[in-house]
């Protein structure tokens, strides 16, 4: 296993999804000897997991049984420990697309945060590109490389622990594209311009905040960047139900019994009309949308180091 | 106190009120001695009447709400914020006040606000926190110790938004945005003659009353045993508001139409309308089942406010009739036979409304499929009317365009659902909230024609060529008109 | 006919919607011996109009027919002169209800524009409330008057010729609500304060652009207005359509034919395996989003004058 | 001319490359003397061949184009903004200069932003518009007189969205965001072994090509006689990309999978399925109709010029075989000989291919109902591999959905649909742009599992409980997790 390769069966060392049921699943690093509890019980690693196909079907000791997943960066982003607010693969998804990134591309991201857009960028690089990622928290970039060394894709990224507003990417006229994720993107400009090749390349900013967008945009123009393009992407799930509705009763089942007449004064009567009526359903397929949905994540600015 | 002629109405008892914490509303009685809770506050509203609507009370020891006069904005002079969080650790321990000490100065009877300052002193982190991180650290404390609530009129922005937080499943989830379409589409106003057909509480037709002012007239259709009015009775309507206010069932409406219509056979008694009501959701998938289960707390809980005022009204009434024990059974068979032959002079009044098949606008927003309410109601409205379809579900209303555009008579249809977004605008934090509505129902929307019954064939074929959306006439039309 | 109370019956002065098709219409003042040109021909109004019922089919001299609606403001911002954007009915629904509207509301409005919101709130506070609505261009104001005494609720209305960020409505403490639709919302913040009621009352200000937005929030705090809820609203239509999918052609039908064994190097025989085959299609009803909407109108910033 | 090897690629002959104008993409080949018109403007590329793609280049007199150094903003300085505009009267009178005087400057040879200059300079209103409405005013102008393009290097996200903007129905509405949704959920990336099934003139295919960079391998399922790719072909491709493309016709899937599969019968030739793609869009309506009437203008130029380039690429291989011209029939029969012999060989390859049923993903995105695809395709599969289907319209992918669940061996259904939202950023005056993509299509994308054939009953009953979508559940296996 890798995050960057399929492998059929699991092994020793991999680190793979244990799928319970709708939208409910973790990450478990598979060791020999260990056990992993579930609410349906026990899984042992030895017995039950190394050895067998990705995508299997692993009974539980209490009789329940889960589904066992290669990891993808997208099954990782659902799953990831939060070391702080990350990207969805909404958002990565056009991220990717609008900076062009492709095999061997080379790329500039900070801040790291919880490496859920890393693991996205290097399996898009792989195998021949290289993902710079710069993160100011010395505690958050060394738990970064640590992922990426038990995912199988250290050499395929370079983990910097500095400021990227002060000191930048540690690397110039190399990248493709760069990807920013601060506070303050506008003090990065430079940098990520400098990090980018003399014949040109994409950038994109993320920020929840339009004031941060605004000053970006500045900066970026200043900086003469070209094409500067700001967009949000949200997505809206829908669950597939059946549903039913009733067909109203507008008297035509009671239409006889008006005229037989009865008396609506005697009691045991009242009920009647609404008693004999055959009260139909029409029943339908429908794609509901939630209830709430993620109304808000970030405004993607995207733009392009022009040739001159 | 206020100059309450100046200063619009005053909270009396008896009132529908609604207490309002941020945006958080729920509609109450006005009674005295009566526990409320509210936002995991518990009160008595007795000191809040008289007051004016609108005034914002603290609740202090003993449940008792004391006016608030200004509402001030905590203490921003404490902020000294760092510029980044990269120095902060989160072991869990930042906060040096324990439980127990929080609690300690609780029950010394220490005010919300002043708890609040007191754990930001005791934070070892907030200094170093951004100023963002601050802001929500302060909300976030101030929202868990300090109880502050406001007593607002009942409105159809405050009621419906109330019910689309609280109890969406007892109005079909229809969001309040799309409620305000259906006023503004229905072209709602005084003076109309309407005919509502909702089982959403009696929202909807809370809100056409009030759009409505007590001009006018409206007739409810309702299946079952009688209407449902539980939201419409938390507007606080004034009596004149009813007397234009009519009802017809549901399942006289084709023997109406096809003039076997008699008030021998009426429905049965309201009461057992209720039941109707809770059975059946018009839904049979689990979830939706798993997720009503859930809003039935709260249902429960609100619902039950709302239905205490009904309560008392009743409980007045009787107290009043019922002036000698020994001729109570007496009374109450005579108090029957009269109310039953004001239903049925009622039910006849009402017949000949319907009859009249001048109607100025149609509402529809029922738990029921929509196609037969919609084909079978259009019959009472007048030609240029509008009349709007509320359904959760979009496929049924697809289902009533095609229909309507078989039957003919109607023009501009129109099928929409709107998308609501809400914003924090902040300095220097401005966006999109972070979660929004996923949905808020579709309506289905158009204008009534004269029906031309002889010629329908061609009228139809013509009416479809008519209407078809198609960009290229619309632009050749535009040069030509 | 007026604009805030139905008629049955066209009558000579009426200003009427003739309605040719799907959202072609415009409309036009009916007067005895006019006539109107139409693409199906002429519309004599003394013969053709006159004394017809409202929602009449009308036959044009040329055959093809229209319909004649009664106006309603909904209709009417539909169809009106444009003097200036204007808005349109979904945004106006939500700004009647957060506004708290009803018969005998008192409302301020500025700018009056092309009056496409003033109809709307006229019929909304009718019978027995008003509208002030403030117009700084005299052209627009006048023909804003003009208007009003064509559609029969010039007793509802009182437009003034002014400029709101230097004048005010001219009315002090007698408006339950306020709405602006200027460049500067927020100079006119203090007016729209004291023309409300001592008591309190809403406010809304539309606003295309987040900055003004971001000016007007501040001014509303400032003074002291509280619910401070910026939103937006967008209408998304369905076309309700047809559709026909093709059932992809699997090969089952072709399984006869391979067993046959004819060889594709016949080319009189190449085309057979598609000759034979029943492509079925799947029919089903379907609310198709438009390719284009209206992604954007205008901000809606609402907020509370409190008691205090 | 610019050192080439640090700069990037150079614009070649015989490239496919994209012209741009602000936010309008067309795709192009590059050939000399040809006469292109791209945003009413007509040019030859010939002066741009040789020079780095990116390069932006001005249309001079002659239609030659002329390489532009530095984009400047147009002169700001003249700006003298009114404060509002409430002075305004537009009487249609405010441009002194006439169309004739117009046209005389352009006759003269005058550059675009100097005629902008001009009508600036003599408009009456000018001065007293705002700022904003000057901005305006400029713009539009500017995009009116003045002629510039750049000639950039073709790529998912420039032809996903050329494609979306100028011939969607070509590409059956798939917006280009939806797109990147399918990449990143398919978990597109080198050394994937991917099915594509896709009708949308190749440029799913060329995206997901893209992505692999020529590494692992691709089958492409394809309807009637052959793959259609004048998309791909405008990605300009390494050959080697190609080397791991195959292609197998889904007229041979069920004989395949029913182990009857022979070569015997292959599907006619690719040619005969251009008319296939052109008869049926897929759709009944006639606003659909009207719609793309209007659209294949602009498609029937757009395609002219892609096909030109393989047009271009097959008279330069005949060219290089047809040596002598009496050799030429004799020539012919022995080439067609050995491509039938080729195709076979490589049917029995791809047939191989499939047999493994080992593909890492699955992407479908077509115009046929996507149900039959799926259902047929997922066989091919290995567990724990993602899958997206897209489609224009939501209702077949219910379907899709419910014979999924019925089928067993996926879980995480996902039924989606995004947002697509631009905004414009500009000191004052930022908000989303006024007119947005009703509709992007929808996707429904899953995971493979192993299937437990022989329980499918017990599994199939805890395969839907699994998946029911109940936010009660979910919470209480948070807690458990």
């Amino acid at each position: 296993m890798s995050f960057v390769e399929y492998g059929d069966t699991i092994k020793d060392g991999d680190t793979a999804i244990v799928f319970l049921g709708h939208e409910s699943m973790f990450p478990v690093k598979v060791q020999h000897g260990t056990v992993t509890q579930t609410k349906y019980g026990v899984i042992r690693h030895s017995m039950d997991l190394i050895g067998k196909k990705y995508g299997s079907k692993v009974t539980c000791s209490k009789g329940g049984w889960v589904f066992i997943l290669h990891p993808t960066p997208e099954l990782w982003t659902m799953n990831l420990p939060h070391r702080t607010q990350i990207l969805y693969s909404t958002d990565i998804s056009i991220i990717t697309m609008m900076l062009e990134l492709k095999p061997g591309s080379i790329v500039c991201e900070s801040g790291t945060g919880s490496g859920s857009l890393s693991h996205a960028l290097i399996r898009t690089v792989a195998p021949t590109g290289h993902l710079y990622t710069v993160e100011f928290h010395q505690q958050r970039a060394e738990k970064a490389r640590e992922e990426f060394r038990e995912h199988g894709v250290e050499h395929l990224v370079t983990v910097t622990n500095q400021d990227v507003c002060k000191n930048g990417f540690g690397v110039s006229n190399i990248a493709d594209a760069v990807f920013l994720d601060i506070p303050s993107p506008w003090e990065a400009i430079g940098h990520a311009k400098s990090a980018l090749k003399a014949e040109g390349g994409r950038i994109c900013s993320f920020s929840p905040c339009i004031e941060q967008v605004q000053r970006t945009c500045l900066a970026m123009e200043e900086y003469g960047f070209t094409e500067i393009n700001t967009l949000e992407i949200l997505l809206r799930v829908y669950n597939v139900r059946t549903i039913s509705l009733q067909i109203p009763d507008l008297g035509k089942a009671a239409e006889d019994n008006s005229s037989a007449g009865f008396d609506s004064s005697n009691p045991s009567n009242q009920g009647s009309p609404c008693a004999n009526l055959q009260q139909g359903t029409v029943q339908f397929k429908s794609g509901v949308p939630l209830r709430e949905m993620v109304g808000h994540t970030g405004y993607l600015t995207f733009a392009t180091k022009s040739l001159f | 106190m206020e100059d309450g002629s100046r200063l619009g109405p005053r909270i009396c008892e008896g009132d529908c009120a609604v207490l309002k914490r941020d945006d958080v509303f729920k509609a109450v009685p006005v009674l005295r001695r009566r526990k409320i809770i509210f936002e995991k506050q518990w009160f008595y509203l007795d000191n809040a009447i008289g007051h004016i609507y609108g005034t914002t009370f603290e609740v202090t020891s003993g449940g008792n709400l004391q006016p608030k006069q200004e509402v001030e904005e905590t203490a921003t002079e404490t902020k000294e914020a760092g510029t980044d969080n990269r120095n902060i650790v989160d072991d869990g321990k930042s906060q040096k006040l324990t439980h127990d000490d929080i609690k300690a100065l609780k029950d010394k009877g220490i005010k919300g606000q002043e708890i609040v300052q007191q754990l930001i002193e005791n934070s070892t982190t907030f200094r170093d926190k951004t100023e963002f991180a601050q802001d929500k650290y302060i909300k976030k404390k101030k929202k868990k110790y300090e109880a502050v609530i406001t007593i607002v009129k009942p409105s159809t922005r405050i009621l419906s938004t109330m019910y689309y937080a609280r109890e969406p499943g007892k109005i079909n989830h229809l969001r309040y945005d799309t409620l305000a379409q259906m006023l503004t589409l229905g072209n709602i106003r005084a003076g109309n003659k309407m005919i509502v057909m909702e089982t959403c509480a009696g929202l909807v037709l809370g809100a056409v009353m009030e759009r409505m002012g007590g001009y006018g007239s409206i007739i409810q259709m309702y299946p079952g045993g009688g209407p449902v009015r539980a939201a419409t009775s938390c507007f606080g309507f004034p009596k004149l508001f009813f007397d234009n206010l009519h009802e017809f069932p549901l399942s006289k409406v084709d023997s109406l139409l096809s003039g076997t219509f008699s008030t021998e056979t009426l429905p049965s008694e309201p009461e057992d309308n209720v039941l109707v009501e809770e059975e059946s959701n018009g839904l049979t998938d689990e979830k939706q089942t798993a997720l009503q289960e859930g809003e039935e707390e709260s249902t429960t809980e609100a619902a039950m406010e709302i239905n205490q005022i009904e309560e008392q009204e009743t409980t007045d009434i009787n107290a009043e009739d019922v002036e000698f024990k020994e001729n109570k059974e007496k009374e109450n068979v005579r108090e029957k036979q009269r109310k039953q032959w004001e239903r049925r002079k009622k039910l006849i009044e009402t017949a000949a409304l319907l009859r009249e098949k001048n109607a100025d606008g149609l509402i529809v927003a029922s738990k029921f499929h929509p196609s037969p309410l919609l084909l079978t109601l259009l019959e009472f409205v007048a030609p240029s009317r509008p009349f709007v379809v509320y359904c959760q579900y979009k496929e049924p209303l697809l289902e009533c365009y095609t229909k309507l555009r078989e039957r003919g008579g109607v023009i501009n249809l129109k099928l929409s659902e709107t998308w609501l977004r809400n914003y924090q605008v902040l300095p220097d934090r401005s966006h999109p909230k972070l979660t929004m509505s996923g949905g808020g129902g579709y309506l289905l929307s158009g204008i009534t024609v004269v029906l031309d019954k002889g010629k329908s064939d061609s009228s139809h074929s013509q009416a479809l060529k008519m209407e078809e959306p198609s960009c290229k006439r619309c632009k050749v039309q535009d040069l030509h008109c």
